[in-house]
């Protein structure tokens, strides 16, 4: 029980300072540890470096802390629709570095899996390999990216266990499970917190060791960003939904 | 005279293969899945973490935790599995995706595809495209084969060279426009092939509206 | 169901060859994919590179197709309790290239992501970092190892779906969920054979993209290395059994 | 006088701390678990694949599914978690681990380790030991203090240097013998400081099995 908080301001108390680096889980909308940030966000601290896929919508998910100045610089693979973060980026009062989306996932879990650099096909011959060393591989060519590794993770998962053990729900599990294991820290908020035994040991997908600190979280209604649906009895309902690359 | 939106997608459809898991770009390429051929299984890939992806939720029926890589409520079949942005993008980098159907902003005629960026616009990002493209086996473009400018002239896409910024060098195998079908061989010399042509669409339109260089083998 | 075959040997045919490299999942006997071995030796092919974490006991798993010669190289990380095993590897008749177990599992997973080289702690100012290429990284020494693709990976779960879903269980886990996507063709043997949708699509360890070909099979009882049990009314029983680095 | 094997394992034991996550080597590390005190939470890893582990399982429960990295049928816990060998070296080679104690044939005067192989012996391989020691936050090693050779001879396990081949360099943070026990400042140049003594050992025994150099440093 020790991990266990009773909010996500508790569950901050002492890991946040000016000019860190905090890892965010979610992509869009789905999967944010939204109450966790709005914790961030009533601390106050500022110049953050934040890692996350996206930055949130205006108002909502990180793009509060945005609203509010504190982020310093993204390390992101996307960020449209977000009016605010558009307005700071083009008056340079933002930085941002874009990185692939699965070289962002890679760099994450590498830092988390102690790997220093690998070497990824990705972005080869592209702006994103400007100033980083290149390097043929039986005839292939790839670029060397860093691991990654911040001072604070944040994650939401659907449950967690009082140690701390996660499972995440569906493709709210996205950047969560590799940002989890690449902070010094990581605190979780949780939908459902349950005692050790209530997960299946074999369907847990952030094991225990890896989580110092877990809350419980009220969902209330989830954000959907795109609400997309098709009409009952279409007659030719779309074999699939679209995909994306965002 | 040329293909619809919905005689691209068709005729994108035509590269699958039974068995096959693809992953679709949004805009055109998101229509292809209504023309998987009756009895062809292909399994969608959406790159957040979701393999057998299902159509859109019926109304009422939509679920936050459910999204595809657009960030549209979709919905899981039977076969569905989520797995991790890092197990996703293994998955990708490592060559196990058949097909990646995606739009592009430009093509060289040596595979070269650039659709992330404009210089002096705001960038969003390339998100999963830059993986997509390098790390899928088969990747087929389907676009409008010129761009409309504000002042209501044309420009070329299908390029001798890219001059916006790449998003992967010789990535691109197939193209697919309203005016024709191209192949190019991009790990190779072989250059750029016109291989169809759109429904009343000439070999002399296609030339006009190309700057790349090509061959002409119709099939 | 077009991936579900009869059996081992049918689920096989066509792609079996000398001098292939085989990756075998399993530690110790502790999910291997027995039946699938089985009918490795079968086949009569010979000269194979096996990368496995170990080489099974003698008779029982790998040490099969080391006692019909069937193996030329492995690359593991621990082959101890097998004597015909060491009888080939003095007698020269056999290659071993030890990979600490950690590189071993990162080359595959490695290999199966389309990652050909990363750095790791692991192994520096040793024999195992001899031949490669080192460098500093913030001050650390990191030893730089390649991603292992097999031609053929063949693994043991407890449940698949007709589409190749994979679920292991307990620590029959191990090197089966790298290996399965680190090969050109990956075949499964599994204890369920399910319909689609009956295993939990969040607990899906190795989603059906990886698994072209998938049989049934018949575990009756399985082997035990090392039996080690306690009494019942043991007065102080040990908190917990010892670890090892095998 | 020097301590026991059980002694050894109950002077690991007070390196252990209330949330640890700790990896336990074969031989006396593995009885290191037998004095975890009362109250204190100790999660222990097993390489192949689990955290969480318990005691070996009463007869006629054992499960072939589950066994630790000496291959041994062990059990689980409420707590326990399973996951791959890639996941597990990932937490392992991250850092993530507190504590590892493990045995060794030699140690180093500068933390330097050898315990896999004896030239011109069947070597069986390092399997995770040298991702242990290059990984894990502290490293402890519990050995005897002097190897007994066959002619009945002793040779010193603590040396200036390895002459085996090594597991790891400058890894090892204490060494725990059944004569003493020993910090080493393994990644500055404060060298190996002897801290403590065996009941009945002097200064001067440990003087006397002792190849490499040391201060002292006695609490």
């Amino acid at each position: 029980m020790r991990k266990v908080h009773k909010g996500a301001t508790e569950a901050l108390a002492g890991l946040l300072r000016d000019d860190m680096m905090i890892m965010c889980g979610g992509f869009g909308l789905c999967g944010i540890p939204d109450e966790l940030i709005d914790a961030v966000q009533a601390s106050g601290v500022k110049g953050l470096t934040i890692v996350s896929n996206n930055a949130g919508i205006d108002g909502v998910g990180l793009g509060k802390l945005l609203e509010t100045r504190q982020v310093a610089k993204m390390i992101s693979s996307y960020v449209g629709e977000n009016k605010e973060f558009a307005r700071q980026y083009l008056g340079g009062e933002l930085e941002i570095e874009f990185n692939p989306q699965g070289t962002l996932a890679e760099r994450i879990r590498a830092g988390g899996a102690g790997i220093p650099a690998f070497f990824t096909k990705t972005g080869f011959g592209t702006k994103v390999a400007e100033g980083k060393e290149t390097r043929e591989f039986d005839g292939e060519n790839y670029v060397m990216e860093r691991g990654l590794f911040a001072d604070l993770a944040i994650v939401h998962a659907h449950t967690g266990d009082t140690e701390g053990n996660l499972r995440y729900r569906m493709t709210a599990r996205n950047f969560n499970p590799m940002m989890a294991t690449a902070a010094k820290v990581t605190v979780a908020q949780v939908e459902h917190l349950v005692q050790p035994g209530e997960i299946d040991p074999d369907t847990i997908h952030t094991p225990g060791i890896f989580v110092k600190r877990i809350i419980a979280v009220n969902t209330g209604e989830k954000r959907i960003e795109q609400r997309t649906t098709r009409k009952r009895g279409d007659a030719t309902p779309a074999a699939a939904a679209g995909g994306g690359t965002h | 005279m040329a293909w619809t939106r919905e005689q691209m997608a068709a005729r994108a459809a035509k590269e699958l293969e039974d068995g096959f898991y693809v992953n679709l770009g949004i805009g055109i390429p998101t229509l292809v899945s209504n023309y998987i051929p009756d009895g062809m299984s292909v399994q969608l890939q959406s790159e957040n973490g979701m393999l057998g992806m299902g159509p859109f939720p019926y109304e009422g029926e939509e679920d936050p935790d459910l999204i595809n890589a657009g960030k549209q409520t979709i919905t899981a079949l039977p076969t569905t599995s989520y797995f991790s942005s890092a197990d996703s993008f293994g998955m990708i980098r490592g060559g196990h995706i058949n097909l990646s159907i995606l739009g592009a902003m430009q093509v060289a005629q040596n595979g070269d595809l650039a659709n992330w960026m404009i210089p002096g616009k705001m960038v969003k990002g390339m998100g999963g495209a830059m993986d997509l493209v390098a790390g899928v086996k088969r990747v087929v473009v389907v676009m409008e084969h010129v761009a409309k400018n504000k002042d209501g002239s044309e420009s070329a896409k299908l390029l001798k060279t890219c001059d916006l910024p790449l998003t992967g060098t010789q990535v691109v195998d197939l193209v697919i426009t309203d005016l024709g079908v191209f192949t190019i061989d991009k790990k190779g010399d072989g250059g750029m092939t016109l291989i169809e042509l759109a429904d009343g669409v000439s070999e002399e339109d296609i030339r006009a509206k190309t700057e790349g260089e090509y061959k002409v083998g119709l099939k």
